[in-house]
């Protein structure tokens, strides 16, 4: 029985999370346009699709930051509203947002923490601390320090920062929105093995991403938007890299291919040159 | 050492030693900047005073800007630099009590200026008092409305909601108009005496009431200028408008037939006699009061109201004002008409 | 054929007078209707304020209105561009204050030509203002911290300035005082004027709209620009007809609507305005964008320095006196209120000209509704508190939705 | 062994004393020194006030100067809360004025015991704040807006309530005038807090430090410690000794410092401390974080009001009377200035407990020393103004020479 | 004659920027240590690193964003001082920070051309509307409409935007901070597209990636910077992409080779698995 198989079959009985219909426009632009999908447990499901498809505004509402204009939403089975990015922390959903969310004034602890300090009355600082090492050392961060301020870190750094916080707290449903944009080799390794580990504790995980060999790395199922649509969702064994870049762009003929095709011809060419 | 006042921090130098009052210090505090007396008039004419009195002393004057906590303020500093009299004219006549207390309990005696300390009895009072002058001008405005046959109603804008003083003002002008059976078409307090918004007030009445008006009661001269300006913007004919203080500003309006009345406070006679008391106090004499007011020894002096009549006698003959500076430009022809030079 | 502009397919298209009408809806829902919650406000206001005193909106009451207005507009105007830009002015009232000050002192006390007394005045803001500049572009001192202190050097000057007088009456003969009291635009003038402002809003509109046909863009169509011109026309037709039958359009009003116009045309159609939006925005972006930012911040403070005094001079002339009061009270608090009525930010990068113009309006609305009640001063007080609050809520409300809906 | 947090190479080690000096030089070089700069400038103008009357630095007038601080530092503290979420309450001027009305109205005229009435000025103080963040919540009104509506209608309600009276005073011999005016801290009660202050510090640290290097982490030195407990002792017993050689250390301050330190607490070690920074540095953010930011906003505002009308009840018992002027006057400027000047920032999220204390020692000793010479009120506004934005200067440029050196 | 042989030719003759002992630090952090590096006209030198390296802060120092704390700078073999942004520019340097330093409250054409209006006392806002949809259409944007606040894009349509911003002007540099970090695959792909195009017309770049198929794609050169010191600079085509990260993390075992080994070994297993 191959892997793909296996979460097949895991999703019809253990879906954590589930969209049904969610459209949202704003203004004259529509978003998105009744989009359906399936988180199951222990799967990690790739979302990818164009700039401006729609990805991230899908998150923002599965983290209660902005309402859908109709559509529903099932958690654990259950229909559920999620007004506000509380009552999804209440849920167990836990989000990387693309544009990290971070308060610039607060060092690297007091981010990790926030609105989950250790002992409400008297923070304890140290523990705060030692566990901010443990979880940044995870992540193999560069940060020198965590006493200061998020506005002078880099851009892989806050990154860093931002995936370190959502693993705080016992999320049953975690969701990166592009995690892996800002950061280095190393790290971005390590977040995928993270991602591994939180599939193998029976997490449910939404992975937005523009980098192919990630999401074929790591995702079990692989969901394409299109200009805020459905556009297929893929057992990601049985589809090729190109299959999904057609789904993506909506032609198979496409900036992608159209770079490949020129950059082997010339590789044909140099090799030509050097044996004439 | 009495002036130097760092040796002994609380300021008191126990009881007022008898003579001795070389290099003294004396405390002259005034309430606010909303008339222009206290720093053009008050203050030069008791600095000149004292100064012949008693040539080495040194007057500490501090305006508290209609501010009583400033007042207090300005007083615990007086008493820090070892002053060996208060004059002090009251931001707020009740909270001054306070005022008095310390100073007395450091030996220290207050004469109240201008504004009586009813609550609790300050050394001497020397003053004319505000209810007096409200009344004095309604009353004078209403003789001259009743003279004329005027027919309307009255206006009345008091000086600011939150001034102690403006409110016996009021209490004056009312005390002269409710009688007089001209109706108090509407009344207004003007926020911090602001001269505009006297006059946008006065300018929504206008076109309220528009020939009912027979007057304007405005409490002092700033907030009178506002009413005229208010009436000439929107073209109509001013109706005769009172004043107080007695502003150049206003004696000038006065001239030119566009303010009726304002009043003149005998500021030279009242700062002069309260340096007198306060050299007394210093000397460490009791001085006793012509009278006796709120249980204080008290000299009160009375107001004149100037008109167009009176003008050249009260301020320009008396030399509270110089021609040279009033009768300028559209001014001078009033001024020859009223003959003053 | 689809404008360059429209291609998206995510885009609802609209097109005509019932695209145009759609649009209206649509972005009433989404809460993006610019000015037009503060004028429901303030409709909202004038109606009540009417049926309490039909006085109220009698046309010698509203010409009072509008010449009041003059002044503290000009003034709110200053405050509207540094607010732009994130800054703030607490010294406008003393400097206006100084600025009468300067001008009773030079015109009437030294006999100077009014001309070379409006000069100094002004010149004099303008240098307030370049002052603060280099204080804000050297130290880095919070512009709040800068002109607090201003706010209090320059009320000692104004009474040092006055410290012999007190009060300078200004004569009522001056041009001055004659063009801030009597100075009305003639009826012909007046209907000429808003014939002109309908037809060059026309004009431009077609002309633009024209360009951009050519450009391959969407363009409105003629006949949305002849209806919004008509209606333009009709307002400025009857406003004119209304407060013509009493006395006219004061011509301190146009000169401050003129100066709306014109800071609006600055603020929205040039380089300099674009880089205040910028500044406010994201200064470091600006920055980085490589825009001169120090010169953006002095040109905003002069300017509002240079605001705060012609509306001083203004005030003066309209008072047809200078005292040690002037610009005192609540000039600056209105004035900053009526910017943020008018729906300008006090964060920086938000707001437009005319929010001077409407928020100058709903506060001297109220003030002068209130003049024709009969009240209490406590109560007074009391009530225009609320009736600020209630015109405010209106836009909030409608700002509040267009946040939900998810614009920022 | 490096500890936990100093592993990266990039950093410059620095241990024990000399390593704490090089860290300090380093700082002082980036501009990133806290509340030094402002405490300099402090110096400076004391400095300079002294040299001009020697009467300045006495006892007696320090005195004075502490008392004074008081009720005004008290409502600054409440600002400095609401700046931090970046609002803004212009109306504390008028709250304090109104809970000293009430104050006065319930104790002098209704005869009710003290704490009767002081409590239901501070329940009316709290309820004025909840009803601001119920309107800044519910409908997004600025809190400009709101706050200058409240600044009106509480001005008017005081004067409404004041109205039978105008000004009504609190008897001597009433235990809240006492304190504010009589009671001073007894000798030997002063050296044994200061005592156990400095003691406070030390443990707490040493406590702190043994934590920290349990987890492996770096931790100052118990030298280190020791040393700033004595500095702090001493400056503290010297305090204690030079006040009291006239009254001594007033209850009144003490209460004062006691609030800010109980709020610098609250601020720096609680999980509502951290949700107030959050939401002033990027109330999006927090939200997202999950925090209840409507909440935060209600407790601020809440906070504020009711600073203000315990502010109110001091300088009611510090003047012995309440009447129509109270809360007026510059009471709102000094007080948001006193924030700001301490280092509070206008637009969230940076800024101390401590800033409303150091700022309202600065306005206090210009406005103090500057009563101490013999000024014409002119020249007064011109040199508070000046000496205001001096005091300031030089923590600007420190400030400025921190974000040159690239730090935020 | 191979392409990296004339590419080093072209470097010795038409150096265009050039930086010698560059340092900075942050209060206590030295995010530079004597840093060197040149660009060629007609040269892409990419730099690469781990998060933290200090590559931002080497671009902000380039752009005049921070001054350096010491070093030199020759551009066009003079030596120059760039104290603020406004001279990078008046140089002809354009830069697109890893930041975007974009202005949000103003809507997309506003942004491009953000201190380089058409005709600045009657803004030509046609002319400007053409070009903005010209420039974005080339590098295939989709974003809906340019007359949105740039607040209500999305991650990638800012960059976009941003990269389009560059291109303004004529620069004579251009220095890409993680250009691609938030693009689609068909945006990544232009904008290689584009690095190609203005390296042909001689320009200098400078580009920062995490992505090293991308750095392999485009650039000629590769510069490693590692705890904020030089680690090497490869000619691109004589450097496998395992010398690459082994200069980044400064360790041939780090964590992306331990992740390669895994899921080779995973895939081995699977196959046998599958052949079993
Ligand atoms: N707050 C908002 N207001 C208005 N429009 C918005 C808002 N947020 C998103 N949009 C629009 O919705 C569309 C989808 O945006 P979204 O951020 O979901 O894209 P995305 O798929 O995450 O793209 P990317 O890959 O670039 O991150 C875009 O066209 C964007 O302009
Ligand atoms: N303004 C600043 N204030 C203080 N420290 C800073 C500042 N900017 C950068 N740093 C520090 O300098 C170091 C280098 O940062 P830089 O942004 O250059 O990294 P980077 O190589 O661009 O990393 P990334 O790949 O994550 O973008 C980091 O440790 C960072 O914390
Ligand atoms: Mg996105
Ligand atoms: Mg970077």
């Amino acid at each position: 029985m191959t892997s793909t198989q296996q979460a097949a079959e895991q999703r019809t009985d253990g879906v954590v999370l589930s969209l049904r219909g969610i459209s949202k426009h704003f203004g004259a632009v529509a978003a998105l346009t009744d989009v359906d999908l399936d988180v199951p447990a222990g799967h990690v499901v790739a979302v990818v699709g164009d700039n401006g498809a729609g990805k991230s505004t899908l998150v923002k509402i599965l983290s209660g930051v902005h309402p859908p204009d109709s559509g529903t939403i099932c958690f654990d089975a259950k229909e559920v509203s999620i007004p506000t990015p509380a009552a999804a922390h209440r849920l167990g959903i836990a989000t990387v947002f693309q544009d990290l969310a971070l308060c610039e004034n607060l060092n690297v602890i007091q981010n990790l923490f926030l609105g989950q300090e250790v002992r409400p009355l008297r923070l304890n600082e140290v523990e705060m601390e030692t566990r901010s090492w443990d979880l940044l050392r995870q992540l193999s961060a560069k940060i020198p320090s965590v006493r200061v301020p998020v506005a002078s870190l880099s851009g892989g750094q806050r990154q860093t920062v931002a995936i370190a916080r959502s693993l705080l707290g016992e999320p049953k449903v975690i969701i990166l929105d592009e995690p892996t944009a800002a950061l280095g080799v190393a790290q971005t390794a390590e977040v995928l093995n993270l991602v591994e580990r939180l599939r193998e504790h029976g997490l449910g995980v939404i992975m937005i991403s523009h980098n192919m060999a990630d999401v074929k790395a790591v995702a079990d199922t692989v969901a394409v938007l299109r200009l805020g649509r459905n556009n297929g969702v893929f057992p990601v064994a049985d589809v090729s890299t190109e299959d999904i870049i057609a789904a993506i762009t909506g032609a198979t003929d496409n900036a992608v291919s159209q770079r490949n095709e020129r950059s082997q011809a010339r590789q044909a060419r140099d090799k030509e040159g050097l044996s004439s | 050492g009495c002036g130097s006042g760092t040796d002994s921090g609380a300021g008191g130098t126990g009881s007022p030693a008898a003579g001795g009052v070389e290099n003294a210090k004396v405390a002259f505090l005034m309430p606010d900047l909303a008339s222009t007396r206290y720093e053009l008039q008050d203050k030069p004419l008791f600095e000149a005073r004292m100064k012949q009195l008693c040539p080495s002393c040194t007057v500490i004057y501090q305006n508290a800007d209609s501010d009583a906590a400033k007042q207090q303020q300005q007083v615990n500093s007086a008493l820090a630099q070892g002053v060996k009299a208060i004059v002090l004219d009251p931001v707020d006549s009740a909270a001054a009590a306070t005022i008095v207390q310390t100073a007395q309990s450091q030996q220290v005696p207050v004469i109240a200026y201008d504004r009586p300390i009813p609550d609790k009895p300050a050394d001497y009072y020397v003053s004319f008092d505000n209810e007096k002058i409200g009344a004095m001008i309604a009353q004078s405005l209403v003789d001259h409305l009743k003279e004329q046959n005027a027919e309307g109603g009255l206006l009345e804008v008091n000086g600011s909601p939150t001034d102690a003083a403006a409110g016996l003002i009021k209490k004056g002008i009312h005390s002269a108009i409710d009688p007089s059976g001209f109706k108090l078409l509407a009344e207004y307090d003007t926020p911090d005496w602001q001269p505009e918004k006297a006059q946008t007030w006065v300018s929504g009445q206008i076109t309220r009431f528009r020939d009912q008006i027979a007057g304007v009661v405005a409490a002092n001269d700033g907030t009178g200028g506002g009413a005229i300006a208010a009436f000439k913007a929107a073209g109509v004919k001013v109706p005769p408008v009172t004043g107080n203080d007695a502003e150049l500003a206003a004696a000038q309006r006065i001239i030119a037939g566009d303010q009726y009345n304002t009043i003149s406070k005998p500021i030279k006679i009242v700062a002069e006699a309260s340096a007198n008391i306060a050299y007394e106090f210093m000397q460490g004499k009791k001085p006793a009061g012509k009278t006796t007011l709120y249980n204080t020894p008290s000299e009160l002096f009375v107001p004149t109201v100037v008109t167009r009549e009176n003008i050249k006698e009260v301020l320009f003959e008396s030399g509270i004002m110089k021609a040279a500076e009033a009768c300028t430009g559209e001014y001078a022809k009033g001024c020859a008409e009223l003959g003053i030079q | 054929m689809v404008t360059t502009d429209r291609q998206d397919e995510r885009l609802q298209s609209r097109v005509g007078v019932r695209g145009a009408i759609t649009d209206v809806i649509e972005r009433a829902r989404g809460g993006d209707l610019g000015v037009i919650p503060v004028a429901v406000g303030l409709v909202v206001i004038w109606s009540v304020l009417q049926a309490l005193n039909p006085v109220f909106l009698s046309s010698a009451n509203l010409v009072n209105l509008t010449l009041e207005s003059a002044a503290v507009g000009i003034i709110a105007l200053g405050i509207v561009c540094v607010l732009l830009v994130a800054q703030i002015d607490l010294s406008v009232g003393s400097v206006s204050g100084l600025s009468g000050a300067v001008l009773g002192v030079l015109f009437v006390l030294q006999g100077l030509p009014i001309w070379v007394a409006i000069t100094a005045a002004v010149v004099m803001g303008a240098v307030i203002g370049w002052l603060y500049a280099q204080l804000f572009n050297r130290f880095g001192v919070p512009s709040f911290v800068i002109t607090l202190a201003g706010l209090l050097a320059f009320l000692g000057l104004q009474l040092y300035v006055l410290r012999t007088r007190g009060s300078i009456n200004l004569p009522f003969d001056s041009g001055l005082v004659h063009f801030a009291q009597l100075a009305f635009v003639p009826a012909w003038l007046s209907y000429t004027l808003a014939v002109l402002a309908a037809a060059g809003l026309f004009a431009s509109g077609y002309v633009h709209a024209r360009e951009r046909r050519k450009a391959g863009l969407s363009a409105n169509s003629v006949t949305m620009l002849a209806v919004r011109s008509a209606a333009l026309l009709a307002v400025l037709v009857f406003v004119v007809w209304y407060l013509g039958r009493t006395r006219g359009v004061g011509w301190m009003f146009v000169l401050f609507v003129g100066l709306v116009l014109v800071m609006h045309y600055l603020l929205s159609r040039t380089r300099w305005g674009r880089s205040v939006y910028a500044v406010g925005g994201n200064v470091e972006a600006a920055r980085r964008a490589g825009i001169n930012v120090k010169a953006v911040y002095t040109s905003v403070f002069v300017l509002c320095s240079t605001f705060a005094a012609v509306g001083g001079i203004l005030a003066a002339a309209r008072l047809a006196a200078v005292n040690q009061s002037s610009g005192g009270g609540d000039v600056n608090l209105n004035a900053i209120a009526a910017a943020v009525i008018g729906g300008t930010s006090l964060f920086g990068g938000r707001g437009t000209a005319f929010s001077a113009l409407l928020g100058i309006i709903v506060i001297q609305s109220i003030s002068s509704g209130l003049t024709l009640l009969n009240l209490d001063s406590s109560i007074r007080f009391v009530v225009t508190g609320v009736v600020l609050l209630l015109a405010v809520v209106v836009d909030s409300v409608a700002r509040k939705s267009r946040t939900s809906h998810g614009r920022a």
